[in-house]
């Protein structure tokens, strides 16, 4: 296993203690949860968003704390959900008068983790509520399953919730905002490469040396089919048609596009996929108003990328125009 | 009309406590044909200090005892069991506030009122092939069982509900959980979690000297 | 080979059509020289700044293009400096009476044909300068090869000279500026993994399952030694003494510290590494006053990353703390 | 005094452009034992354009002749040689501006002049295992012999300098170029760049039937 790592059970609270050090005016934290907040929140008048989730999809959770954004997460060891005390704990910390809004990617584990330190908070008489993002088109939702998955879209809704929360939205206000974010963005990913969590130490699964993974999960679930690697056109063209009917989204729509790298794909290639996607949006009428090129939410070191596509309004686009800054930055 | 009183449910608590970290890898092993492999360990790390734990815990009453055994769960075991054997611990606790011993009813109740909790908390039902699959019929069958049963007849008969349980879902397919990713692949392995329940109950014969001859091959090793 | 990519002799001119879709009001390009410049670039008295180097470490060079930062660049095929016809049209397309200050990383190809293009451009009386880049210690400076490389440090140069070119500074100035940070910077690099080149279709060099490259170039040219794998502790320690001591760096210096990934490395090991690097500079007494963490100078999808410190004066900090923006952004 | 005109360049330049062309993989192959093996894909690449536009481009002069030729290496010659010939090009048509024929010391003048370039541009000086290492020593010897030798006795005694360069700088270690990123692995090959030279003269000798018989491996294959 080729990684920077000491003993990987200290893998998240290490990697955490470096980025409380390198946003040391942003950002404070708490060890025993692996849990990082803002550290001028909570306030009283302004509702906190938090989120957590599993370690390995960096930068989310962590690093997307910051005004504009998250006031706080905590993460679970790599690919597995949160201790319920730690979602618990991180709700405490950044409770208000104005309410906390929980935004839960849509795993099982992380939704029980979640709905129970709710439970707990709510017993304490704690204004919360919880938001499941399901933005993910490769899994068929069904009565039979958790449902979607989220994925990148994740990024839209904190992005959009942390804009009305920085602008004094209520609690209900913003609930409708996450909702209407999350009703509005969908998302495909596909892996050329499985990826190796370091208390693993193997990777989650096999894949050959000429086969994608097509609908691939963010802890490598199986997505739609195993296929023999196409070019990076044919690629997009798949992620982009699955997104585009699933909406729909359709001719005169504004949107933004977002091709996001799994962790172990290059920019050049993210952009290389970007410059189809904007022309297979336009060609089908579209408008690109925002877009977005990096790495939002990966999986570890896998290779691979997903498209994401938002329907904008002109509440939402006025969201995503907000400023906002992170522990993920360039300058 | 037989009674448990805290001391006899700290017993039975310590001796589960021993059941899963001694098949801490074998309940692994299982959670591994259709799962991501966790199972054991996450609950053999929880059980270990509650284990540790559980002489110096608050005994004032037995839900106490239990909402705290419900915190350690909540903390230390990892996973999706993490919440779900919490919120067990936790609805049982709830039902049982104040109470320094439980009678049949009273305890069929708390049973009751755990799976119920289990339900609303991770969503499945009868026939997902989770551990619910054990314990809803066990509910059942406590409750038809209270007013009358001896505790020995009653483990005798929720031991047999769980055991049946393990060969009844082994062909399903998972509905909830990591296994349920792998689509069809889950057919044909059992559910660890209701393996898991049902080697508790049968390590309780055991220990209780409740004469019991377990049916499925997990149980039988 | 698992990547994205149509044909691999159009990698390069793909993926800049997907940076000029993403910043349409920022950019634009010419594909012929595989070059991108600022829309509203040059004016007549504001110095241009320019760099072009390779493919395959982005987001420099390209996506490092905009305000506060880079006037134009281009790039050469995967590894392999620009023809210098691309230079020469790069430098013309930036020229203004003010002058034309061209970045250059410390490799024989680049500044052969950076040198000839400013000789074509001088002969048609454009002014323009050029400043060599190198702060890698890896390589022993001597008479006898090309010397230091120029790596990640290069970030740091780019952005000095580009707040100072935005703040009306003359050619001469700028110049001064570049010395300045080149002086003051050094960088060292490790490897746990090769990279492929998409056309050559194979990695450039061959690396055991347990082992890493200590003083890696950024094309995997060899460091100074092939050690097993340690620790990431170890690692990061190694990587800091080469630097610390280089400068030196001491007890009482105020620094920018930069953790850069190769591009195989997860956020998570290179927060990880950070962690480790800044509690290192403050046990020896330094203040670290600005820092970087993520993608900055790449090796195609290598695993591994590069260390870099940068001494400060209050200069230098006021021209990292001025606005830039540029194609790698986060929101 | 013999003199060569444009139209016999012209025909030296095109007997080149077959060398390089037909050596591209050859070239390449030896670039690859220390280098990067791009040394006769990127000379060929450029060489190919250079055959195709040489009917048609400004032939008013050899100098302006010979500055075209350098920019259509800037442009499509690959890597250190696009400079280097570019340049070797570039200072050899400003040597020669508005000259429609050259006399030979004129001729040895114009190849300082490239040779002077290359040095600068490149930083390299003899014994760093460069093509300058067959190119320096041939310039002293055309200024040598200028004055008093025929066309053909010069061509045979430059190419015996390249000859001999290839192997006196075998067994050196390469300070510039690719080559010098591998330290010692570069000695015992034989440098691309010299090689190209001696091939190219060597060419020239048969194209023009100078007799010469070449020593090194390289030009006896
Ligand atoms: N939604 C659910 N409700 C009840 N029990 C469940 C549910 N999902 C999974 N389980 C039980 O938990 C067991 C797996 O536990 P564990 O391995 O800790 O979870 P994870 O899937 O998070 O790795 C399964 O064998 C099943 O019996
Ligand atoms: N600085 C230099 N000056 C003169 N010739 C050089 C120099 N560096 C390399 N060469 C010559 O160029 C040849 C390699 O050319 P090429 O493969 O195109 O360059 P690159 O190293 O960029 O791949 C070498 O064999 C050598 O003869
Ligand atoms: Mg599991
Ligand atoms: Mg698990
Ligand atoms: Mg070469
Ligand atoms: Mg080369």
């Amino acid at each position: 296993m080729k990684k920077f790592v000491n003993d990987p059970a200290n893998f998240v609270p290490e990697f955490m203690a470096g980025v409380l050090a390198a946003n040391p005016d942003l950002l404070e934290g708490n060890v025993e949860f692996q849990m990082v907040k803002r550290k001028d929140r909570p306030v009283a008048d302004k509702v906190s968003i938090v989120q957590g989730s599993g370690s390995g999809h960096e930068p989310a959770h962590m690093m997307a704390v910051g005004p504009g954004m998250l006031d706080g997460a905590c993460q679970g060891p790599v690919f597995a959900a949160p201790p319920v005390d730690a979602c618990y704990e991180t709700i405490k910390a950044l409770a208000t008068p104005a309410g906390v809004l929980v935004l839960v990617n849509n795993y099982q584990g992380d939704r029980m983790a979640w709905d129970m330190a709710c439970e707990m908070a709510e017993a304490e008489d704690i204004k919360v509520k919880q938001f499941i993002i399901n933005d993910d088109v490769a899994v068929k939702d069904s009565l039979y399953t958790v449902g979607r998955r989220g994925v990148a879209g994740n990024f839209f809704v904190m992005k959009a919730c942390g804009a009305a929360a920085a602008a004094g939205k209520s609690l209900d206000e913003i609930l409708a905002v996450a909702e209407k974010v999350n009703n509005n963005v969908r998302t495909m990913g596909v892996a050329l490469t499985s990826c190796t969590p370091p208390a693993k130490g193997t990777p989650i699964f096999e894949i050959g040396d000429d086969e994608m993974e097509v609908g691939i999960g963010i802890h490598g679930e199986p997505g739609r089919e195993r296929t023999k690697i196409t070019n990076a056109d044919a690629i997009t063209e798949t992620l982009f048609d699955a997104v585009a009917v699933d909406l729909p989204f359709a001719s005169g729509d504004r949107i933004a596009l977002m091709i996001n790298g799994l962790g172990g794909t290059t920019p050049a290639e993210l952009y290389l996929l970007y410059g189809k996607a904007h022309s297979l949006a336009e060609g089908k009428g579209m408008t690109v108003a925002k877009n977005y090129v990096g790495e939002y939410c990966t999986s570890l070191e896998m290779a691979g990328a997903s498209l994401t596509m938002l329907k904008l309004d002109a509440e939402i686009e006025g969201y995503l125009n907000a400023p906002a800054e992170i522990a993920a930055r360039v300058f | 009309m037989s009674a448990l009183d805290q001391a006899q449910i700290e017993e039975a608590i310590d001796t589960a406590c021993d059941t899963v970290i001694r098949n801490e890898q074998y309940f692994s092993d299982l959670d591994g044909l259709a799962g991501d492999g966790d199972f054991g360990t996450s609950l053999a790390t929880g059980f270990r200090i509650i284990k540790k734990d559980l002489p110096e815990i608050d005994k004032s009453a037995i839900g106490a005892m239990l909402l705290k055994i419900s915190m350690l769960c909540s903390k230390h075991v990892g996973g999706s069991s993490g919440p779900i054997w919490g919120t067990g611990f936790m609805k049982a606790g709830m039902a049982s506030k104040g109470k320094t011993e439980v009678t049949l009813p009273e305890l069929a109740e708390m049973i009751g009122s755990a799976v119920e909790g289990i339900m609303a908390r991770g969503g499945a039902k009868l026939g997902d092939k989770t551990l619910l699959d054990a314990l809803i019929p066990m509910a059942e069958t406590m409750k038809a069982m209270a007013d009358s049963a001896t505790p020995a007849e009653m483990l005798r008969a929720v031991t047999e509900v769980a055991d049946n349980a393990i060969d009844e879902t082994r062909k399903l397919v998972a509905h909830r959980g990591r296994a349920s990713q792998v689509g069809e692949r889950s057919a044909n392995t059992p559910d660890p979690g209701i393996v898991g329940v049902a080697t508790i109950l049968n390590d309780w014969c055991k220990h209780y000297g409740v004469d019991y001859t377990p049916k499925a091959a997990e149980l039988n090793r």
